[in-house]
């Protein structure tokens, strides 16, 4: 046996002894806080959801009762999402759904619209933007109240030209300096609204995923 | 689980075995910083330092077995050089060693040397010119002024000279002109 | 016309020449006391070879040139040697320097003097002939001629009258006064160095100059060239390229190029020196400035300033004195310094004249010395890598390409002293390569010496295991003596002898208390005698290096 | 190990040698997470915890790990840490891990962590590398501490905004406005926000200690003085 | 005093040059209160005050000479050019805080006067920019256009209190700037000559600011003619953006405007010829100021087409500030003797 090769295997042997055990105390820890992390991270959801659709008015398990939803020009999405549906008693109250407003002023925005089933919004929440701070990111709930023009907006409400900024002629507020972001989310919601008034029947008869994610 | 496991354990076995050849494979042998540090040194070779001379002296500093504040003739320009080098903080000199030293050379008193040839032992850089019972003479082009023949002589015939170098010695001084006092201030500690 | 090829950079500084310029040339008196500065070159100084209380006669040789860049000093009147010690020196140290002090006995009897026919003259000769009359460049830099003129063939001989400095008309008034003399020095230049052209680079606001040149130059084929008034076009760099578009490389010389360059005053002294036989005791000296009476002298070399100076008659407000120019001169802080060979120029300062500059700010990196710079140099950058001390950069941008000339200064508007700075430079890295070198040396020589002892200990150690054999074969033969014989042969024995005699000579020197020996041994014989050990040294540390490098070598194959 | 030791320890980690503001190793984080208190200190506990643990750690097992593999070792020993403190955020306080979000798996590749396991932990006891972990760590808290606060002032106005996601929705009433009807300087909250802060931080460390010796010296000059009369 | 040579100088000084530089911007303010109102003039003054003050603080706490370097002009130098790339009526405390950012940060904390890397004026814009967008977004209209008209007094309610005129908005007076305009509109698929013929634009770019930038040309020429700045930044700058844009708009016209538009668009005029041309942030050697002043041009149009801002100027004046020393470095001229291009570490 070479000097290499005692060399080797003894260091080998040494790294892997230090693998095995850190190994396995990487996996206790994994197997302790599998179960709590799940949980927070439900919470977590709910909790966004909760913003935008009051949890009194559904009594089913929002999370497990979500759809799988193929991806949808009218929604933005280039990805299956999902669709939460909300039941009260059995019947549908309202519809969660994910939505991209694809023109902002830095990219895509994510949104996140509750609908309640007679077509007026609930709550409108932006995900994730990349619009200019201190700019276009008063769409944020952090930044601004601003998100929140949306709730108890329709389309029975406002005719379909009104639904733009007060700058383009329509109904919705904006900051002065910062149209296009305003105008991109506005937009998008608007075309959300149009294509759930054409869809929510369909939309509560897709099977559910159970998905927990 | 249990692919995890032996994922880690078989990158484990392999990564250390890799290291284990590496290591023998490519161990440096010497040490390149010597000679960085050697550059430094002024090459008096005057062992003041307590090492035999500025060779032996760089490699216990590259070692990192010696302070960097020994060299007595390269004072404190040669300490901050050395600092800067290797990355230490620098270190105070010892009192009399901070006063630079003006040039010197080594003279023999030709009438009272008796050619006892123990100057020529102890010149460091053979600067000693002369042989047994033969009158002995400093190349003063090549003492370094390390006063190492100083001892050995035996009847006292060596003296250190200050080397007057005049005109051709002169250096232009930094040009002070004043832009601020903060400016005054670093120049007076740099 | 000849085209011209302009440089890059230059300024346009107030002239102030005519004032100096209203009279022709006077001849400055007699002092009663001269002082022959050694160092009147550049080079290694000259050595003196008369003695304190020597009678001198004017134009004996007093100080012989010490090798090839140097040159000789004449006693510029006759009298006699009464010091030869550190005298003030024109140097912008202010330190004294080496001088021979002449007290002048007035009567002016002249050495023998010999004409000589250079057309029949081995150039080399007069080369030699020329260090020995001390024949330097007057433009300023005193560079021994005899070097500068060592070449054959040559395209284009330049002649250097362009005088850009303000205020300086000496050679201004020599071409207008000896044109015809400086013609016949220009000619003995052209001889040695077999020129084919030469060239007359006058500046355009020398009118005068240029027309009493050109009026000489009739039927030599010497071309009178008027430059355009551009400081510093009297550098002989940018001369040169001005005349010819050439380029002087750096670091090199213009004759690579076919070229060379000499002042007008410089080939006016070859003229005296070989058609008058007289070597170079005195000069032209422009006295200007804050003055009453501003004139150009004759001026004797080792003339105190301070004598010539009551020529001209300074006035009252006069507030320093300045050699040179005022762009590249040097002040003078103390009048009793000598004129020497280099001093064209002294001009009396005045806060009319030279108004105090405005407060040095920081530099705004504006780069109008770049545009002002003749050496296409980025003064901006040299002047931050100066100041910081940081000269390597300094150095790869080439600050030793800078020539002083002070344009960069002159143009700066935050009025920094750069050229100070880069005088700093200059001298702090020459120092520090010296004492580089000197490291290198002593590294050098105590490897050797660590090899020296390692080799005599293996040979000792050899020596005695072969001595060991031979005692163990031969057992009762040889017991002493042996190894006397032995030892005569190479150094390590020698040096066991050496210490073995040393304490012998100990012990006599312990009786004979410290009555000195060897008192016989005579200066010459023991140089020579280190002399030859240097080069025996030499020799084996050569030798020494090849075996390190052959062992080291063997070393790396055998890892 | 003597006590004047440990003062030592205790010296270098949070003041002489402060990882943030002298060391200047584990930028990333500290540049990027700074943006408020809370941010800052919970990162800062993070690393503080894993330091700590690392550190006695490899002091424990120094004598097992061969030189060159220490390495390797030391990272293996960081990773498991940091993943266990990892999980055990998201399970226990997800909305600040959710915030701290992708910089807890970077403490694994902090050279601080890394730094002192190497310089200290493979040298000394089990005891003193704990302490000295943890002290480099409290000073890189500190420092994350200050920075955020300077940069959360700055820019938002206010002193420990999102306290509430470390403590529950009650602890929102401790949220500092400092200024009133601030613009919010947007700058200082913003990475160069956190390079121009660090750059005033050092700054302000090292006019304090040049006060420092400043003050000494002049002390010790007259002490000289009047010995030397 | 040294008695060393070189013992005469030009007289010229610093503050001269800076003095020149305010002479030469002179015209385009005059343009600018005739289109835009006297506020910009406050605008200025503010700045000019907030700037001094700073600069004696720092001078005093620095221990420089205050008298010397406060007269020096570049703090006012700053002070202006900031003033003039941020909106006329933007609030008081917004001129301000730039100013003093510019002058405390970009200028001191750099090492004070020509030892800063960055343009402290576009620091103080960048940090404006950044941290106000939205108020840095409010310029008014031209007069012309302005759907109602502020007294002065009412601009100076506004940018110090505030407050807007009895049932006025602040849209009644402001709207986007040409440059703003063509990028919001391009976002709702129009074509670019659909949105010129807006109201806004005119024969250059827009109505008003293509005679403002018209006159910082002049300016610049100005300060060209009395050798302040060399010809090499801006015209390797407008040149660089010329041609950037010319490409772009030759490949489609529809969504790319002309490149006469961008020159006298937004900042070009004043960055080429003011700011770009800052000595102590811009390349000493002329290959340097070209390649400098290119890079600015292409990359301030990028900015202006591709990015996140509506102009692309500052970003782009400190973007090549940062590479300064590199741009120096590789371009050192060839030195008097020495054969060939020398670039750095070159050994011949």
């Amino acid at each position: 046996m070479s000097i290499y090769t005692r060399h080797s295997t003894k260091l080998a042997m040494v790294l892997a002894a230090f693998a095995l055990v850190g190994t396995s105390m990487l996996a206790v820890t994994f197997e302790a806080t599998r179960d709590n992390i799940a949980a927070s991270e439900k919470k977590a959801k709910l909790a966004l959801i909760a913003q935008i659709l009051p949890p009194a008015l559904y009594d089913n398990d929002i999370i497990r009762d979500a759809a799988d939803l193929p991806a949808v020009p009218e929604l933005g999405t280039a990805e299956p999402t999902l669709a939460y549906r909300a039941l009260k008693d059995g019947k549908p109250v309202a519809v969660v759904l994910e939505a991209i407003a694809p023109d902002g002023y830095a990219g895509k925005i994510k949104l996140l619209i509750a609908i309640k089933s007679n077509g007026e919004i609930s709550g409108v929440r932006v995900v994730t933007h990349k619009e200019t701070p201190g700019l276009g990111d008063y769409i944020e709930i952090a930044k601004s109240n601003w998100i929140k023009v949306f709730d108890g907006t329709s389309l029975e409400k406002y005719p379909s030209n009104e639904w733009k900024v007060k700058k383009d002629g329509g109904q919705f507020d904006y900051m002065t300096g910062a149209t296009i972001t305003p105008r991109a989310v506005v937009k998008a919601v608007h075309k959300v609204l149009v294509w759930y008034s054409a869809n929510h029947e369909k939309l509560f008869s897709l099977a559910g995923t159970g998905a927990t994610t | 689980m249990l692919n995890a496991l032996l994922v880690m354990i078989g990158l484990a076995v392999v990564l250390g075995a890799v290291l284990g050849f590496a290591s023998l494979k490519f161990r440096v042998e010497g040490n390149p910083l010597v000679e960085k540090v050697d550059a430094i040194l002024p090459q008096i070779q005057c062992g003041q330092c307590g090492y035999p001379g500025c060779k032996p002296y760089a490699e216990a500093i590259s070692a990192g077995n010696s302070a960097i504040n020994l060299c007595a003739p390269g004072g404190e320009a040669v300490m901050l050089r050395l600092a800067d080098l290797l990355g230490v903080d620098p270190q105070p000199l010892a009192a009399d060693a901070a006063l630079p030293k003006p040039k010197q050379v080594a003279l023999i008193d030709e009438q009272t040397c008796i050619g006892c040839t123990l100057c020529l032992q102890a010149c460091p850089v053979d600067a000693i010119a002369g042989a047994a019972k033969q009158m002995h003479t400093i190349i003063a082009s090549e003492c370094t002024g390390c006063e190492l023949c100083l001892p050995p002589c035996p009847v006292d015939c060596i003296t250190m000279e200050t080397v007057d170098e005049g005109l051709g010695g002169w250096k232009w001084k930094y040009p002070v002109y004043p832009i601020s006092e903060e400016e005054k201030d670093t120049e007076v500690t740099s | 016309m000849r085209p011209l090829f302009p440089f890059h950079g230059g300024i346009h500084p107030a002239e102030h020449k005519s004032p100096s310029t209203q009279h022709g040339i006077a001849v400055a008196p007699l002092p009663a006391r001269l002082v022959v500065t050694l160092r009147q070159h550049s080079g290694s100084p000259a050595s003196p070879v008369v003695a304190v209380g020597d009678q001198v006669l004017k134009g004996q040789l007093i100080g012989a040139a010490e090798g090839l860049i140097s040159s000789s000093v004449h006693a510029p009147s006759s009298g006699r040697v009464v010091a030869i010690e550190k005298q003030p020196a024109p140097h912008v140290s202010g330190l004294p320097d080496l001088s021979i002090v002449l007290e002048t006995d007035g009567e002016e009897r002249w050495v023998e003097r010999q004409k000589m026919d250079f057309c029949n003259t081995d150039p080399a000769l007069l080369r030699q002939h020329f260090q020995d009359m001390g024949v330097v460049g007057l433009g300023g830099a005193v560079f021994p001629s005899h070097v500068k003129l060592n070449a054959s063939g040559l395209d284009t001989l330049v002649i250097n009258a362009a005088e850009c400095e303000p205020f300086i008309s000496c050679d201004d008034m020599l071409m207008r006064e000896r044109a015809a003399e400086v013609v016949k020095g220009i000619s003995i230049a052209q001889y040695i160095m077999g020129a084919r052209e030469v060239l007359i680079g006058i500046e355009d606001n020398k009118p005068q100059a240029i027309a009493a040149m050109q009026a000489a130059c009739e039927e030599t084929g010497f071309e009178v060239v008027a430059v355009p008034t551009l400081y510093p076009s009297g550098s002989a760099k940018q001369l040169i390229k001005l005349l010819t578009g050439k380029e002087v490389t750096s670091g090199g010389h213009p004759t690579q190029m076919g070229i060379q360059c000499f002042n007008v005053a410089t080939v006016y002294t070859m003229h005296r020196v070989i058609n008058h036989g007289e070597p170079v005791i005195s000069r032209l000296v422009t006295l200007t400035g804050n003055m009453d009476e501003p004139r150009n002298y004759e001026v004797l070399i080792g003339t105190p300033i301070g004598d010539l100076l009551k020529l001209a008659r300074p006035k009252a407000d006069t507030t320093g004195y300045l050699m040179g120019g005022p762009m590249m001169g040097v002040p003078l802080l103390d009048l009793s310094v000598p004129v020497v060979k280099a001093t064209n120029c002294i001009i009396a300062t005045s806060q009319a004249l030279f108004p105090p500059l405005p407060r040095a700010m920081p530099c705004i990196r504006c780069a109008r010395c770049a545009q002002a710079c003749p050496a296409e140099l980025q003064p901006q950058e040299l002047f931050w890598f100066s100041k910081s001390r940081n000269f390597e950069k300094a150095r790869e941008y080439k600050l030793f390409d800078c020539i002083e000339c002070g344009c960069c200064n002159y143009v700066c508007p935050s009025h920094i002293p750069l050229v100070q700075f880069y005088r700093f430079a200059k001298s702090e890295m020459l120092a520090h390569e010296k004492d580089r070198k000197a490291a290198d040396l002593a590294r050098e020589r105590h490897e050797f010496r660590e090899f020296r002892q390692e080799r005599e200990k293996q040979e000792k150690a050899a020596r005695h295991a072969a001595k060991a054999a031979e005692m163990a074969a031969k057992a009762a033969e040889t017991t002493a003596g042996s190894g006397e014989s032995v030892a005569g042969a190479d150094d390590a024995a020698a040096a066991k002898k050496a210490a073995i005699q040393a304490a012998i000579e100990r012990a006599k020197a312990k009786k004979a208390a410290v009555k000195p020996q060897n008192v016989d041994d005579l200066p010459a014989e023991a140089q020579a005698k280190i002399d030859e050990i240097d080069l025996r040294r030499a020799q084996a540390s050569e030798t020494a290096g090849q075996r390190v490098a052959i062992q080291k070598s063997d070393e790396g194959q055998g890892a | 190990m003597s006590e004047a030791n440990y003062r030592e320890i205790i010296w270098n980690g949070l003041w002489k040698n402060n990882a943030g503001i002298v060391a200047l190793l584990g930028l990333c984080p500290l540049l990027a997470v700074s943006t408020s208190v809370v941010n800052g200190v919970g990162l800062g506990i993070a690393t503080v915890l894993v330091m700590a643990f690392s550190n006695g750690i490899v002091s424990l097992a120094r004598s097992w790990i061969p030189r060159e593999i220490r390495i390797p070792v030391y990272i293996l020993i960081i990773a498991v840490l940091v993943t266990i403190i990892d999980l055990s955020m998201n399970a226990f306080v997800q909305p600040l891990y959710l915030v701290l979000g992708i910089f807890v798996p970077l403490i694994v590749v902090n050279c601080n962590v890394l730094g002192r396991a190497e310089a200290f932990a493979s040298k000394n006891a089990v005891f003193p590398s704990m302490v000295d972990g943890f002290m480099v760590g409290l000073g890189l808290t500190l420092t994350l501490a200050v920075l955020g606060g300077m940069r959360e002032i700055l820019g938002k106005g206010t002193l420990l905004s999102g306290i509430d996601l470390a403590f529950g929705a009650s602890a929102k009433s401790w949220i500092i406005t400092v200024i009133p009807d601030y613009h919010g300087f947007l700058l200082a909250i913003l990475p160069p926000g956190a390079f121009i802060g660090l750059g005033l931080l050092i700054a302000g460390k090292n006019w304090l200690d040049q006060r420092k010796s400043a003050r000494v010296e002049p002390a010790q000059a007259s002490q000289a003085a009047t010995a030397a009369a | 005093m040294s008695m060393n040579s070189p013992l005469v100088a030009e007289q010229a000084t610093v503050n001269v040059i800076m003095l020149k530089v305010l002479a030469a911007l002179l015209p385009a303010i005059a343009v600018y209160v005739f289109f835009f109102g006297p506020a910009i003039l406050v605008s200025i003054l503010l700045a000019s005050v907030a700037a001094l003050l700073t600069e004696a603080a720092v001078l005093h706490l620095r221990r420089y000479p205050l008298r010397v370097y406060l007269l020096d002009g570049s703090a006012l130098v700053t002070a202006w050019l900031l003033a003039l790339s941020i909106p006329p009526l933007a609030p008081w405390w917004l001129v301000v805080v730039g100013t003093v950012f510019a002058i405390l940060v970009a200028k001191h904390l750099y090492g004070g006067l020509g030892n800063n890397l960055f343009n402290p004026a576009m620091v103080g814009f960048a940090a404006l920019m950044i941290s106000f967008p939205s108020h840095m977004t409010h310029w008014p209209a031209p007069d012309m256009l302005a759907q109602s008209h502020w007294s002065f007094t009412q601009q100076m309610d506004f940018m110090f209190g505030g407050e807007f005129p009895a049932g006025d908005r602040l849209d009644a007076i402001t709207m986007a700037t040409p440059l703003d305009t063509l990028k919001t509109q391009l976002h709702l698929d129009r074509e670019i000559s659909e949105i010129q013929s807006g109201k806004i634009f005119s024969i250059l770019s827009g109505k008003g600011t293509e005679i403002i930038a018209l006159f910082y040309l002049l300016g610049g020429l100005f300060l060209w003619q009395q050798r302040i700045i060399s010809w090499h930044i801006p015209a390797s700058f407008l040149a660089a953006m010329f041609g950037t844009a010319g490409l772009f708009y030759l490949f489609d016209p529809g969504h790319y405007a002309s490149p006469m538009f961008h020159l006298f668009a937004g900042g070009t005029m004043l960055g080429a010829f003011f700011i770009a041309t800052d000595y102590v942030t811009s390349p000493t050697t002329p290959m340097g100021k070209l390649i400098f002043g290119a890079g600015i041009g292409v990359s301030a149009y990028v900015i202006r087409v591709l990015g996140g801002y509506p102009d692309g100027v500052a970003f782009a004046v400190l973007f090549l500030n940062s590479a300064v020393p590199l741009i120096d470095a590789y371009t050192q001229p060839r030195v008097f003797g020495h054969a060939g291009k020398w670039f750095k570490g070159g050994k011949e």
